[in-house]
């Protein structure tokens, strides 16, 4: 990359001197947090980018090494904190998968209720600031108004709202609480009407458009060749899902579509994502439905102590594939405990998506990658 | 020396008031912005300083004032100090051209339309100054934004302004009220339909030359931070902030005296409606002053409750005021006046809150693709419709 | 591998974790895992040979276990002619007691095949590998991470420094003989005018 | 005696911000003082009551040609060209030029002084010169104008050519 920053040519005179470097971040309003981009800029033409991230790292895979498998279960919360929910998940199950044992049906159905409840906190906040940081301010109370009525079901399921530690290795702490099927469904009666208000705000609306469509184009190899994953891979073309390809819990029950885009533009993955959250709705609809009773928590012993061994699960998070590679020795503790960040990996594509387009567009692409950069940066 | 009479010293009496006035009204401006945006988005908005947060922009304006002064290490020191001198002053300068009713107005001068935009013009150095001397790559980007922004639309803002002074025959804003009220209709409908392309030419202008959403690019917050503001704080940013508001007011004066009749009641040849110069004033000021004495009751201090009462108490004795018919004859035109820049000022938030924000080349397109062109075709048909109608 | 025996005499080592490359020395693979073999695995033991060492399976997830000298041979075999387009992840394990301390893993996913396959390779300290950067762009960063945390060098790397961690640190973080509670003292006081960062 | 003292004013104005206009190092200060004199010559038209041309001065060569100036000098780098030596080794030769230019100037003021006088103050309202300058662009020298635009539009479609051949 720092190659192509060097942009010197031979007939360079005094007045091509315009190269500008913006140092973008680490404190900027559009960069979903501490993110750095450093651009190089024609005018305001992009001819080379860099990220600089790292500035949340907290060294959790190394913290992971150092604590029980069950004490390091509410430090996965904190990767990607507007999706916690499906970061224990995907640990969880890697855990049991070391462990060979799975959740009880009732613990698989609650935790794809839940699970599908953060895709769509997720997808609401991506909303909001997406639309934010082209300018539309107003969805974004809407959605937060919204992502509430989520937060107020974990909050009356296992207390937290934010970091919830909702679930435990080998299935659930706690049972459902009074009401919720009532909760999650006037929720879910309540949703579409919403998110197709959103729309009638965004979606006809020119400069919207505008702003994304042909914006930070992704075509299907590319987004492969750079392991781009979730709603980007899907609106590249690629009809991939975890939750219909490697099936966990207790998806493949489950009625629901994966939606895909054409051209892989901003517009796309913005309606891709749109779709998603209805999609997810139609998921909930049909779990909570149907939650079996039975027991919350499989057998799993009182001290955690896989055996020897490495295992890799992958779960489809909101951002894309959040994977989880754990190597056992045996122990209280795990060898090795890699995450594989989805974040951290299509952000990689940012360069690619914005090259030779203009300031503007960065801040869109930013937004339309959907990063957390507690989960960038580990 | 001629001798000193109230009449010479109306223009002074005129300027002290809109200096003196004029940034409290900005902070209510802004406070009313806040409000309205709070209301669309589904919150409340401030509510801490005073009855229903009524005080706010008296707090917002001391701690802007007591702020410490920072100036950046490696700026141009005086350019940074002028900056927002400039733009202020021709932001309040252009107040003294601004009819506000046949009466109450500080000069007028035989080019007043010129003139402001002259004023407005030069304001915009300040804006392109200050982002220069920051030193800072935001600012610069900023900066040309709005060098950029404001050469192309002030052309088209050109255009529409021309096709009004083919209506009126003359550069006087007060002139051009009178052209309209002798012609028995305000210049939106000049010329049908071309009086009304001419007012949304202006309109998009406006907005596009006092960087309002959608096009704020200059100080597009989620991509230049606050543009060529940002390394500005405490005071000298309330100058700029201070300037950008005047302008809206400017530029809606502007559009209400050279399209919608100035302070002209509406229809105003129509003597039947001539009830609508006493009903107006009073009952919107009798609405405001009831519900301020209503929400009296609900506010949790004592402060609170004396100060929403005094204010309710006040636009009710503005209310008696206005049913004066002495009071009324010299003040209905600055009513109209001011009520019409609401209408327009609120459509300018109403659409800051609603549309996202335009790219910096699709903003030059509009511009100079379509607006331009339009604004060419625009006077063409005007002048033949003119010469037509003899 | 000196420098790993004595313990880091700043920052004494937190009672409970016990230092996880204690006693048992742990296995390259877990005892459970099974040869694997099937079409996929022939086809590439076939290819390579001896390259390959070993290819097993375990809960279902299959690994090859190859020589770090034909690492982007291997990966370019399987994602041209075994459609393997997807580099999931790469990453490493630290076994200080090795002869070969490092094991690489590269993680891939198949599209058309829908199934995920390992690759490991071992490698000692100081020893490069190839990098799979030309085989796949995503292993740019990735691989990256690892040289930041691992202190691995990949030859052949567009831009190898550091990513998560700011550019002057010294020493890799995962690696087994990095203490939980050591931190770079010089670096937070040059860089954070601070006594310590603990 | 207030036309006297606005006259010294916008005199004083613009001779000062030639000079510094001239002599400043940064090339945004020249700019400054370019505006200022420009300025100042406004109010010299406003002072001679041709209110429209002082509007249009105002408009044109502040509001546009100075913006588009400074737009330009903002994205070019002159960091380098203002370290240089301002003054090079002909400035002798460039002082003895000057010195004859102004010999000659002050020699033609001296032989036209009569023409120099202030006007007296213009009885009441003058009319609107608003008409008479359009009168005189479009009827009377209805020809130098119109060749006037298409050199201009010729300049301005050269400038773009080779522009963009650069591009």
């Amino acid at each position: 990359m720092a190659d192509d920053l060097k942009h010197t040519t031979a007939e360079a005179t005094f007045l091509d001197a315009s190269e500008i470097v913006l140092n973008m971040g680490p404190q900027h309003p559009a960069t979903h947090g501490v993110l750095r981009v450093i651009l190089k800029l024609d005018g305001e033409k992009i001819i080379g980018t860099e990220c600089v991230v790292g500035y949340l790292h907290r060294g959790v895979e190394k913290i992971g090494e150092n604590r029980t498998y069950v004490q390091f279960n509410p430090y996965v919360d904190r990767l990607d904190y507007v999706a916690s929910v499906s970061n224990g998940l995907g640990y969880c199950e890697a855990v049991e998968k070391l462990l060979n044992v799975t959740a009880p049906p009732r613990a698989q159905t609650v935790r794809v209720i839940l699970t599908e409840l953060n895709r769509i906190a997720s997808h609401l906040i991506w909303l909001g600031t997406h639309a934010l940081d082209i300018g539309a301010m107003t969805p974004l109370f809407y959605t937060f108004n919204q992502r509430e009525d989520i937060l107020k079901i974990y909050e009356n399921y296992c207390g937290a709202r934010l970091t919830t530690h909702a679930f435990r290795i080998g299935g659930l702490q706690y049972d459902l609480y009074e009401g919720f099927e009532q909760q999650v469904k006037k929720f879910c009666d309540e949703l579409p009407a919403k998110v197709d208000e959103y729309e009638w705000l965004l979606t006809t609306n020119r400069i919207w458009v505008a702003r994304t469509q042909g914006v930070g184009i992704l075509t299907a190899e590319e987004a492969i060749d750079l392991g781009v994953t979730g709603p980007m891979l899907r609106a590249s073309g690629v009809k991939w899902d975890i939750r219909k390809a490697l099936p966990y819990e207790n998806y493949a029950e489950f009625d629901f579509d994966i939606p895909t885009g054409k051209n892989g533009d901003t517009y796309d993955r913005y309606l891709v994502r749109l779709e998603e959250m209805r999609q997810a709705r139609r998921i909930i609809q049909q779990a909570v439905e149907r939650i079996p009773d039975g027991p919350i928590m499989a057998k799993v012993p009182k001290v955690v102590k896989p055996p020897a061994g490495e295992v890799y699960h992958s779960i489809e998070a909101p951002k894309g594939e959040l994977g989880y590679f754990i190597v056992s020795d045996g122990g209280l503790q795990p060898y090795r405990l890699r995450i594989r960040p989805p974040s951290f990996v299509n952000l990689q594509a940012l360069d690619r998506m914005v090259r030779g387009s203009l300031v503007a567009d960065v801040v869109a692409v930013i937004g339309t990658t959907d990063i957390v950069l507690g989960e960038v940066d580990r | 020396m001629p001798p000193i009479t109230l009449a010479t010293l109306k223009p002074y009496i005129i300027m002290v008031l809109i200096v003196g006035i004029g940034p409290l009204g900005v902070g209510y401006l802004v406070l009313l912005e806040r409000k309205l945006m709070a209301d669309m988005q589904a919150r409340l908005g401030p509510m801490r300083v005073g009855p229903q947060g009524l005080l706010q922009p008296i707090a917002d304006a001391v701690k802007l004032l007591l702020k410490e002064d920072v100036i950046p290490g490696m700026v141009d020191k005086w350019v940074f100090w002028l900056a927002p001198c400039v733009t202020v002053t021709t932001a309040l300068a252009a107040f003294s051209l601004v009819p506000f009713s046949s009466e109450f107005v500080v000069t007028d001068v035989n080019i007043g339309v010129l003139a402001i935009l002259a004023l407005s013009s030069v304001g915009v150095l300040g804006i392109i100054l200050g982002g220069w001397a920051a030193n800072s790559h935001y600012p610069l980007l900023g900066s040309l934004r709005c060098t950029a922004q404001m050469v192309s639309y002030e052309v088209v803002m050109g255009f529409a302004v021309v096709a009004v002074l083919l209506m009126a025959g003359s550069l006087s804003m007060v002139e051009i009220v009178k052209a309209q009220a002798e012609s028995h209709r305000w210049f939106l409908f000049g010329a049908f339909p071309f009086g009304l392309i001419a007012f949304f030419m202006y309109y998009v202008a406006a907005m596009a030359e006092t960087n309002r959403s959608p096009f704020d690019l200059p100080e597009a917050e989620s991509e230049l931070v606050a543009g060529f503001m940002t390394e500005y704080s405490g005071f000298r940013w309330a100058l700029y902030f201070l300037a950008e508001y005047c302008n809206i007011i400017i530029v809606c004066s502007i559009a209400v005296t050279l399209f919608l009749g100035g302070w002209l009641r509406p229809f105003p040849s129509v003597k039947l409606l001539g009830w609508l110069d006493y009903a107006a004033p009073v009952g919107s000021s009798l609405l405001v002053g009831g519900l301020s004495l209503y929400l009296v009751k609900r506010q949790p201090r004592a402060f609170d409750q004396i100060v929403l009462a005094a204010i309710g108490l006040a636009f009710v004795a503005v209310a008696g005021l206005f049913a004066w018919p002495a009071f009324n004859e010299l003040f209905r035109g600055v009513f109209w006046f001011i009520a019409k820049i609401m209408v327009l000022v609120y459509s300018f938030m109403w659409v800051r809150f609603t549309f996202p924000r335009y790219r910096y080349d699709q903003l030059m397109r509009l511009g100079w693709r379509l607006m331009i062109p339009l604004g060419i075709v625009n006077v063409i048909a005007i002048g033949i419709v003119l010469v037509l109608r003899g | 591998m000196a420098e790993e025996k004595k313990p880091d005499p700043t920052v004494p080592p937190i009672a409970p974790a016990k230092p996880a490359a204690a006693p048992p020395p742990p296995k390259p693979a877990a005892p459970a895992a099974q040869p694997w073999d099937d079409e996929l695995a022939r086809s590439v033991r076939e290819r390579f040979g001896s390259a390959v060492k070993d290819s097993l399976t375990y809960l279902g997830q299959n690994c090859f276990v190859v020589d770090a000298a034909s690492i982007t041979s291997i990966c370019g075999y399987l994602k041209h002619e075994e459609e393997f387009n997807y580099l999931v992840d790469v990453t490493a394990v630290d076994y200080p007691k090795r002869e070969k301390r490092f094991e690489l893993v590269y993680i891939l996913y198949s599209f058309p095949r829908n199934t995920r396959v390992r690759v490991k390779a071992s490698i000692a300290e100081s020893e490069p590998i190839d990098s799979v950067t030309p085989v796949w762009q995503t292993a740019n960063w990735l691989e990256r991470e690892v040289y930041d945390m691992f202190g691995i060098r990949f030859t052949g790397h567009p831009d190898l420094k550091r990513i998560l961690l700011p550019d002057g640190w010294q020493g890799h973080p995962l690696r087994k003989d990095y203490s939980i509670l050591r931190q770079d003292e010089q670096w937070v006081q040059e860089n954070l005018h601070i006594e310590s960062g603990q | 005696m207030l036309d006297q003292f606005f006259f010294y004013i916008f005199a004083a104005v613009i001779l000062l911000g030639g000079l510094l206009t001239i002599t400043r190092r940064s090339a945004v200060h020249s700019a400054i003082f370019l505006i200022a004199t420009l300025l100042g010559i406004a109010g010299l038209y406003l002072h001679l009551q041709a209110e429209f041309l002082a509007g249009v001065q105002v408009i044109l060569y502040v509001g546009g040609i100075m913006v588009l100036f400074l737009f330009v000098i903002m994205l070019v780098n002159l960091d380098q060209a203002a370290r240089q030596r301002q003054f090079n080794r002909q400035w002798w030769l460039a002082l003895l030029a000057a010195a004859a230019v102004c010999g000659e100037a002050l020699y033609g003021l001296y032989r036209g002084r009569g023409a120099f006088s202030f006007p007296g103050a213009m009885p009441g309202n003058v009319p609107p010169n608003t008409q008479a300058v359009g009168n005189a662009l479009y009827q009377n020298y209805m020809l130098p104008f119109e060749v006037a635009s298409i050199m201009l539009l010729v300049a301005m479609v050269g400038a773009v050519v080779m522009a963009k051949k650069r591009l």
